[in-house]
C-alpha cells in the first residue's frame, strides 16, 4: 500500500518560500515523476515527503494516516540518493541488510531478502565487496536493493541516474522500470531530465518555482501542454514557440509548434529560411533554420535522408492541425 | 599527471631536501648521541660526532635517580584517559555543528576556540583552590579532566572539519532506513570517520603529552607524568648535558617513535581536514 | 537543513561540550575577576580586603607592563612570520620528486614532538650555551666571538626556539595544501606563460590563503600562552618578559594574587582582542 | 559497532585506571619535595637504607629545580593544599612561614637527634620566637674558592682574608681568554636566590643595604652604585662569556672544566670542585674568606637548605621521623660510609667539625666553618636595617621584586643597559612593589 496525499503543504526556509501551498495525490503503485528544472524545488518536495525536512504548514498523509510529525525511519519510504549514500565502511551485505538490522528483523529473514534482492539485482557476487570497489551502476544496484529489502510503502528516488553515463543511463532506466512493473510500489521519483521523466512515468508533475504546473500522463503533457512551460519544456527538441504576427494569424498571444510536426522541402513552404546548422542523427536530421522572419531559430525535425546543407535556402510547412495556441498569460487555449 | 623531471634536477633536490631536513632534526639527534657519552666526551670540543665510546651509563643513573616507569604510566594515563574523554564529549558536539548548522554554529566554534587563548597562569591560582576543594590535587583524574578540557575545543575543531567532509546523504540514508540518532553517530557516522578521529586522537594525545603547565602545577609524586620527570633534571648540580640527553631522550622517544608510526594519519590531524 | 527534530537533539548534544567549556572558562575566570579586586597576598595571610581598582592600575603602570605586551607581539609576529615564510620554503622543496620523501618528511616533523621544556632545555645548554654549547663551538671554529644568545639576544634566541618547534606544523599543514593544488591550473599557467616567480605569486600563494590563516590561527593560540621556553631559558631576563610570565611573576613569584589576577584579566582582554581580529579573517577564510 | 565500544571501553578503563592509583596498604606515606642539588639527589638514593630501618614508611619524591619547587611549595602551603608532608626551603622562607604557623614545630624531636649540636649561626636563622621550625639539611655560607696553580703562574699569594681590591688584581693577572681561562666566575643570572643572592651580600661588605630603617630602598645611594659597578668591572674585564645567565650549576660546571681562576660562591660548591670524579681541577683548588672593602663586613651570605614539615599534614609522625632521620648524626655517618666523609653534608652540626675524619678528607672545612660563624643575619651591612637576611631580606614581597632587580642587573651584564639605569629601574621597582605591599 502506498498512496501519499499532500495537503496544503508548504516549505519556506527563513522568509524564503520555496514551495507555496500545494496539493498533490500520488495513488498506490504509481510511478510519479517530479520534473523541473533545477531549483524548482522538486528534490525539497521529494524531501518533505521523506520527513528529511521539516514541513512548515500543512500535512502529509500516507495511507490516509497523518505522517507530518513522524520522522523518516517511521514512514515507512524507502529513500535512492543522487550520491547512492552508500555506507563506505560496509560491504555491499551490510549495506543491504542496514535497515534490517535498525528494523531488528531476525539474521534468517535477512540472509533470505539479501539474497531475493542481490539476485534480482545481479549482485550475488558482490555481497561482500565494498561500495569502493564497485562501478557507478553496480553502486546504483546496491542503493536500490537497500531500498527494495526494507519492503517500503513507497520508493522516494533523487535524481539516481545523474552520476551514471548515458549508456548506462538509458539500461539503469530500463531496470528501474521493470523493478516497478514486478514490485507494484508506488514510486516518486525526481529528475531534470524531461526525457526520463517521459520514458517512466505513469504520472508527471511539472514544477516551476515551487509551483506545480501540470500533472499528467506523459501523453497527455506532450499533447495538451497546459501552458508555455510546460510545452517547452515536455519534448525534444524543444517545442517552437513563435509570437507576433504569426501568432495573431491564428487568435493568440503565443503560438507553438514542435520540431516534429514541420516538414521541410526546397520549395513550396509556408515558411522559409536559411539553415544554419543541420544535426544528422542517422535516422532523424534537425535542422536549425534562421531568417525566417519568425523567431530566432526554428528547430524541426526530418527523416534522416533529407539533406539540406548551411547556408541553403528552404521552405517549412508547418502542420496546423497541430499547432498549440497560447493566451498572453501562456495559458493554453482550447 | 606528474611530469618527469631530469634525473639532475632530482638529485639536486634529493640533496638539498635531505640537509635541511638533517638541519631540523639535528638538535634531536644530538641529543640522543649525547646521551651515550660520558659527561666529559659531552663537553668536548671538538665535538665527537659518533666515534666515541658508546655508554648506557647515563640511563643507568636516570633510572636510578627516577621511576621512569611510573612517570611514563601516569603520561600515558592522563595524555590517553584525556584525549578519549575529549572525544567522547566531542563526537556528539562536532556531530551537531557539522550536520545541523545554525546560525551560531561558527560563533560557538570560534568561542570555543577562544577558550584556549586564556592565560593558563591568571587561572592558577583559582583553579588550584578549586582542586584543593575537590580533593583532585595529585590525582591522575584530576590532570585527565583538565587536559581534557585544553584540548576540547581543538578537538571539537578537527572532529567538526572531518565531519564536515562527510556527506550528509549518507546520514540521511541512515535515517531513512530507520536508524536512531545514536545509531546514526554509532554505526554510520563514526565508522567513516575512523581516519579523521585517529588523527585527532594522536595529535591530541601528543599535545596532552607535552602540556608542561598544568601538568607541574597541579601533580606532586603520585600522578607527575613525564613533564615532572624532566623538570628534575633542569639545572641540576652543575651541568650534567650527558645525563640531561639521556633523560630528554627517555621523556621524548615514546611520543617520538608514537609518531613517526602514525605519520600518516598525523599529518592529516595536523591540517584539521581543513586543507584538501 | 533539517527538522525540528534533529535541530533539538543537535542541542542537547551540544550542551555537554559548551557547559563544560563554559564551566571551565567561567568559573576560574569568575574567580581570577575576584581576586583581582581583592587585595589577595597568601604570604600574609590570604585576603585582605578590597583592592577596588588598585591592581588594576597597579599593573598597567608598572614599568614592566608595556615590555612585556610588546615582547609578547615581538615573539608571536615573529615566530609566525619565521615559520609560515620557512614552512612555505620547506613546503615547496618537499612537494618536488625526490628520493626518499618519507624519511625526509620524517625529519622535519620530529620537532613537533619534542616536549617544549625539553627542547629548552636542549637548546639553552647544548647549543646556545656560550662556553659549551655547539654555536659557540661552531663561533669559535670559525674564529668569531661565540654570542651569548640568551643575554645578547634574547627575544631572538627564544623565537629561534619556538619556531624550531612549530615549522614541522606550519611546513605540514602547507605541504598538504600545496599538494591539493590542481596541476593542470599550473600547466595552463605555464601555456600562458608565467614564469616560475610569478607562477607562486599568483597561483600557489592564492592557493595557500587558506592553510596559512590555519596556521597563524592556531600557532597564535598556542604562542601566546608560551612559558616553558621562556621559563627555562631566561626566567623572563633580558627584555624576553612576556605578558604571560609577568603574570606568572606577579601571582608565583611576588605571591600577589590580586595583583597578577588583574593582569590575568588583561591578559584575556588582549587576548579577544586578538581573538577577534583573527576570527574576523579566519571566519570569513573558512567559510570557503 | 565496534569502535564506538572500544573508545566507551577505553575511557572507562582510563578513568577507572586514574581514580585507582590510591588504593594502598598500611604503609604510611610521606611526600618529600625536594630540590635537584647533589646532596639532595644523595638522600634520594639513600632512601633504602631508611625504609630498612623504617619498612612502615613509604617514601615518595618530588624532585624538582630549585626555582620550580619553590614556586610549587610555597603555592601549596599558601593555598593550603596539603600535597606534601615534607618540604625542602630555605632560610629565607623558614622564618616567615614559622611565623604564619604553617610549620609544624620541631621541639619535641627525640633525643638522639641533639638539636643543641646545631650551628647556632645556622639555628638562629630557622628558630621563630624560641622555637625552631626546620630542621637544616645542610647549611651553607660563601667563600672565594681559588685555583692554586694559576695564583702560583700569576705570582701572587692569596690572603685568608683577601679585599675586593686584591681579587680584581687576581682576577686580572690570571686570565687567559686564549686559553678560555677567566680570571673570576661570578653569578650572573636573575634571580632572588641567584645574582641578587650574591650582590646583595658582596653590597653590605661595601656598606650598602636594600632599605633604611623607614623601609625606603637605597639604591639611589652611593654604596650600591660601588657595589654594582665593582661587579660589572671585574666581569666585563676578566669574567667568563655569557656570564649574565650563569647561575651556580654554571659557574660550578666551568670551575669544574679548569675555565675559572676564582669564583666566589656557596661553601657547599668545595667538595663538588674538590671531587676527583666530576672536577679536572680537584687537587689545584684553594678556599679563602669572601672579600671585605674595608668597611667591617665581609661579602659571605648564610643559608641553610632545610627540612620542614607543613602543618597540617596527615603524616605528622612518619615527616618527623624521616626528617630526624635525614639530618641526624646517623646520616651523616651513613654518607660517610658510602661516599666518603667529603661527601657529607656540611654546615649544620658542631660535632661534624670536631670529627678527625671529616677535617681530615675536607680541606674545605675550616674555611666553611668560618665564613658560616662570620656571617651575622641580624646585623648584615654596615649600617642598621629593619630586617634580618644577609643576602635576602626577609619578608614575604622580597622574592618577588628581587628576581627583577636581578634581571635588571643581569641585563646591565649583559651590556643591554648602564649600571646607573639598572640602579634607577631596581629603585623605582622596589618602590612600586612596597608601596603595593602597605609599607
Amino acid at each position: 500500500m502506498g498512496q501519499i496525499t499532500l495537503q496544503k503543504v508548504s516549505k519556506k526556509f527563513g522568509n524564503a518560500e520555496v514551495i507555496p501551498p500545494l496539493d498533490l495525490t500520488i495513488e498506490d503503485g504509481e510511478f510519479t515523476v517530479f520534473v523541473g528544472p533545477s531549483g524548482c524545488g522538486k528534490s525539497t518536495l521529494l524531501r518533505l515527503i521523506a520527513g528529511l525536512e521539516d514541513i512548515t504548514s500543512g500535512s502529509i498523509l500516507i495511507d490516509g494516516t497523518d505522517a507530518t510529525d513522524q520522522p523518516p525511519a517511521k514512514r515507512g519510504l524507502a529513500m535512492v540518493f543522487q550520491s547512492y549514500a552508500l555506507y563506505p565502511h560496509m560491504t555491499v551485505r551490510k549495506n543491504i541488510a542496514f535497515p534490517m538490522r535498525m528494523a531488528g528483523i531476525d539474521q534468517a529473514e535477512q540472509d533470505r531478502r539479501i539474497e531475493q534482492a542481490a539476485a534480482a539485482l545481479n549482485l550475488t557476487d558482490y555481497l561482500d565487496r565494498r561500495p569502493g570497489q564497485l562501478s557507478g551502476g553496480q553502486r546504483q544496484r546496491v542503493a536500490i536493493g537497500r531500498a527494495i529489502v526494507r519492503e517500503p510503502s513507497a520508493f522516494l528516488f533523487d535524481e539516481p541516474l545523474s552520476n551514471l553515463d548515458a549508456a548506462l543511463r538509458v539500461g539503469m532506466r530500463l531496470e528501474i522500470g521493470e523493478l516497478h512493473k514486478r514490485l507494484r510500489t508506488t514510486m516518486i521519483y525526481v529528475t531534470h531530465d524531461q526525457v526520463e521523466a517521459m520514458t517512466m512515468a505513469d504520472k508527471i508533475v511539472v514544477l516551476r518555482a515551487g509551483v506545480i504546473e501540470q500533472v499528467g500522463t506523459p501523453l497527455e503533457l506532450y499533447r495538451t501542454p497546459r501552458n508555455t512551460f510546460v510545452a517547452g519544456f515536455i519534448g525534444s527538441p524543444k517545442m517552437n514557440l513563435l509570437e507576433g504576427e504569426e501568432a495573431s494569424r491564428h487568435d493568440a498571444h503565443t503560438v507553438g509548434i514542435r520540431p516534429e510536426h514541420i516538414d521541410v522541402a526546397e520549395e513550396g513552404g509556408l515558411w522559409s529560411g536559411r539553415v544554419g546548422v543541420a544535426e544528422h542523427l542517422g535516422s532523424d536530421t534537425f535542422f536549425h533554420v534562421h531568417e525566417t522572419g519568425l523567431a530566432e531559430t526554428i528547430t524541426v525535425r526530418a527523416p534522416g535522408e533529407v539533406n539540406f546543407r548551411h547556408g541553403d535556402r528552404i521552405t517549412l510547412s508547418p502542420r496546423l492541425e497541430q499547432l498549440h495556441r497560447f493566451d498572453r498569460d501562456g495559458a493554453r487555449i482550447a | 599527471m606528474a611530469r618527469s623531471v631530469t634525473t639532475r634536477r632530482k638529485i639536486i633536490n634529493t640533496a638539498l631536501a635531505w640537509s635541511i631536513g638533517l638541519l631540523i632534526f639535528f638538535p634531536i639527534l644530538w641529543t640522543i648521541l649525547t646521551s651515550f657519552k660520558t659527561e666529559a666526551t659531552a663537553i668536548a670540543n671538538p665535538p665527537q660526532f659518533f666515534f666515541f665510546d658508546w655508554t648506557l651509563e647515563n640511563y643507568a643513573v636516570v633510572q636510578e635517580r627516577s621511576n621512569y616507569a611510573r612517570f611514563l604510566w601516569n603520561s600515558i594515563i592522563i595524555a590517553g584517559g584525556s584525549t578519549i574523554l575529549g572525544i567522547i564529549i566531542a563526537i556528539p558536539a562536532a556531530w551537531s555543528m557539522a550536520f545541523v548548522p545554525s546560525k551560531r554554529t561558527k560563533d560557538i566554534l570560534l568561542w570555543m576556540l577562544s577558550t584556549k587563548m586564556l592565560p593558563a597562569v591568571g587561572v592558577l591560582y583559582p583553579l588550584y583552590l578549586i582542586f584543593i576543594e575537590l580533593g583532585l590535587l595529585d590525582t591522575r583524574i584530576g590532570l585527565t579532566i583538565v587536559l581534557m578540557l585544553v584540548n576540547l575545543p581543538i578537538i571539537v575543531w578537527m572532529l567538526y572539519t572531518y565531519f564536515r567532509e562527510i556527506p550528509g546523504e549518507i546520514l540521511e540514508a541512515a535515517r531513512m532506513d530507520g536508524a536512531s540518532l545514536r545509531s546514526e553517530i554509532l554505526y554510520v557516522l563514526t565508522p567513516m570517520a575512523v581516519p579523521g578521529i585517529a588523527s585527532t586522537l594522536l595529535l591530541n594525545f601528543i599535545l596532552a603529552w607535552n602540556e608542561a603547565f598544568w601538568t607541574l602545577n597541579l601533580t606532586a609524586a603520585k600522578a607527575a607524568p613525564l613533564t615532572a620527570f624532566i623538570a628534575s633534571y633542569s639545572s641540576p648540580e652543575g651541568l650534567f648535558y650527558a645525563k640531561l640527553s639521556a633523560a630528554s631522550t627517555m621523556a621524548i622517544a615514546p611520543i617520538l617513535i608514537l609518531g613517526w608510526f602514525s605519520q600518516k594519519q598525523l599529518v592529516r590531524g595536523l591540517t584539521f581536514g581543513a586543507v584538501k | 537543513m533539517a527538522t525540528q527534530h534533529s535541530r533539538s537533539a543537535a542541542r542537547l548534544m551540544m550542551a555537554p561540550a559548551v557547559i563544560l567549556l563554559l564551566g571551565w572558562m567561567l568559573v576560574p575566570l569568575t574567580m581570577t575577576l575576584y581576586f583581582s579586586f581583592k587585595k589577595y597576598l597568601p604570604l600574609r595571610g590570604g585576603d585582605l580586603g578590597w583592592a577596588g581598582f588598585d591592581n588594576y592600575v597597579r599593573f598597567v603602570t608598572s614599568s614592566a607592563f608595556w615590555p612585556s605586551v610588546q615582547a609578547t607581539l615581538v615573539i608571536v609576529g615573529g615566530v609566525l612570520l619565521i615559520t609560515v615564510a620557512l614552512g612555505i620554503v620547506l613546503a615547496l622543496l618537499l612537494d618536488q620528486p625526490m628520493w626518499g620523501q618519507g624519511v625526509v618528511r620524517i625529519l622535519v616533523i620530529a620537532p613537533f614532538f619534542v616536549m617544549p621544556t625539553v627542547s629548552a632545555l636542549v637548546w639553552k645548554n647544548m647549543f646556545m650555551d656560550p662556553v659549551n654549547g655547539l654555536f659557540a663551538h661552531l663561533w669559535a671554529f670559525f674564529g668569531a666571538q661565540p654570542i651569548e644568545w640568551l643575554s645578547q639576544a634574547s627575544l631572538a634566541s627564544i623565537i629561534l626556539i619556538v619556531s624550531w618547534q612549530w615549522l614541522p606544523f606550519a611546513t605540514l599543514i602547507l605541504l598538504t595544501a600545496i599538494q591539493s593544488l590542481d596541476s593542470e591550473q599550473l600547466e595552463a599557467s605555464e601555456m600562458d606563460g608565467a614564469p616560475p616567480l610569478s607562477r607562486f605569486m599568483w597561483i600557489i600563494l592564492p592557493h595557500l590563503a587558506r592553510a596559512i590563516t590555519i596556521v597563524v590561527l592556531i600557532q597564535t593560540i598556542f604562542l601566546l600562552s608560551i612559558f616553558a621556553e621562556i621559563f627555562v631559558t631566561t626566567g623572563g631576563a633580558f627584555g624576553s618578559r612576556t605578558l604571560t610570565y609577568l603574570i606568572y611573576q606577579r601571582v608565583l613569584e611576588s605571591l600577589n594574587v590580586g595583583l597578577g589576577s588583574a593582569g590575568g584579566i588583561y591578559a584575556v582582554i588582549l587576548a579577544n582582542i586578538i581573538a577577534i581580529f583573527l576570527m574576523r579573517i579566519v571566519g570569513k577564510n573558512l567559510d570557503a | 559497532m565496534r569502535f564506538g565500544k572500544t573508545l566507551c571501553t577505553a575511557s572507562v578503563l582510563a578513568i577507572a585506571a586514574a581514580g585507582a592509583a590510591t588504593a594502598g596498604s598500611h604503609m604510611t606515606t610521606i611526600t618529600i619535595a625536594t630540590v635537584n642539588n647533589g646532596d639532595m639527589v644523595r638522600m634520594q638514593g639513600l632512601a633504602d637504607e631508611f625504609n630498612k630501618e623504617y619498612p612502615d614508611i613509604a617514601l615518595e619524591w618530588v624532585t624538582l629545580e630549585e626555582n620550580v619547587l619553590r614556586q610549587r611549595v610555597t603555592q601549596d602551603i599558601t593555598a593550603g593544599g596539603g600535597q606534601f608532608d615534607v618540604m625542602t626551603i630555605g632560610t629565607y622562607e623558614v622564618p616567615i612561614w614559622g611565623k604564619q604557623g604553617w610549620l609544624v614545630a620541631l621541639d619535641d624531636m627525640p633525643e638522639d637527634w641533639d638539636a643543641d649540636d646545631f650551628l647556632p649561626a645556622i639555628s638562629s636563622g630557622l628558630t621563630v620566637d624560641g622555637t625552631l621550625y626546620a630542621a637544616p639539611f645542610y647549611g651553607e655560607s660563601s667563600m672565594v674558592m681559588y685555583r692554586t696553580d694559576l695564583m702560583e703562574q700569576a705570582g701572587l699569594e692569596m690572603p685568608d682574608a683577601p679585599t675586593w681590591e686584591f681579587i680584581t688584581k687576581a682576577a686580572e693577572a690570571m686570565t687567559d681568554k686564549e686559553n678560555e681561562v677567566y680570571g673570576i666566575c661570578l653569578r650572573g643570572k636573575a634571580g632572588w636566590g641567584e645574582n641578587m643572592a650574591f650582590l646583595t651580600a658582596m653590597s653590605n661588605s661595601f656598606g650598602a643595604r636594600w632599605f633604611d630603617e623607614n623601609w625606603t630602598p637605597q639604591f639611589d645611594t652611593e654604596e650600591w652604585a660601588t657595589t654594582l659597578n665593582t661587579y660589572l668591572d671585574v666581569m666585563n674585564n676578566y669574567g667568563p662569556p655569557g656570564a649574565s645567565t650563569n647561575g651556580f650549576n654554571e659557574n660550578l660546571s666551568l670551575f669544574q672544566q679548569g675555565k675559572c681562576g676564582m669564583w666566589i660562591d656557596a661553601t657547599v660548591a668545595a667538595s663538588f670542585v674538590t671531587n676527583p670524579d666530576d672536577s679536572t681541577v680537584a687537587d689545584k683548588v684553594g678556599f679563602a674568606l669572601a672579600p671585605d672593602a674595608g668597611n667591617g663586613k665581609r661579602s659571605n651570605w648564610l643559608w641553610a637548605w632545610s627540612l620542614a614539615i607543613p602543618s597540617g599534614t596527615d603524616a605528622e609522625d612518619a615527616a618527623k621521623t624521616f626528617v630526624a632521620w635525614a639530618t641526624g648524626k646517623g646520616y651523616t655517618e651513613l654518607v660517610a660510609q658510602n661516599e666518603g666523609w667529603a661527601n657529607v653534608p656540611p654546615g649544620t652540626r658542631k660535632s661534624l667539625y670536631e670529627n678527625e675524619e671529616y677535617l681530615e678528607a675536607a680541606p674545605f672545612a675550616e674555611m666553611t666553618l668560618n665564613s658560616i660563624n662570620e656571617a651575622d643575619p641580624k646585623n648584615p651591612t654596615v649600617d642598621p636595617v629593619p630586617y634580618t637576611g644577609i643576602q635576602f631580606v626577609a619578608i614575604p614581597e622580597f622574592s618577588g621584586f628581587a628576581t627583577q632587580v636581578g634581571q635588571e642587573f643581569s641585563a646591565a651584564l649583559a651590556g643591554q643597559q648602564s649600571a646607573e639605569e639598572a640602579l634607577e629601574k631596581a629603585q623605582a621597582l622596589v618602590s612600586d612593589e612596597m608601596e603595593a605591599a602597605g609599607y
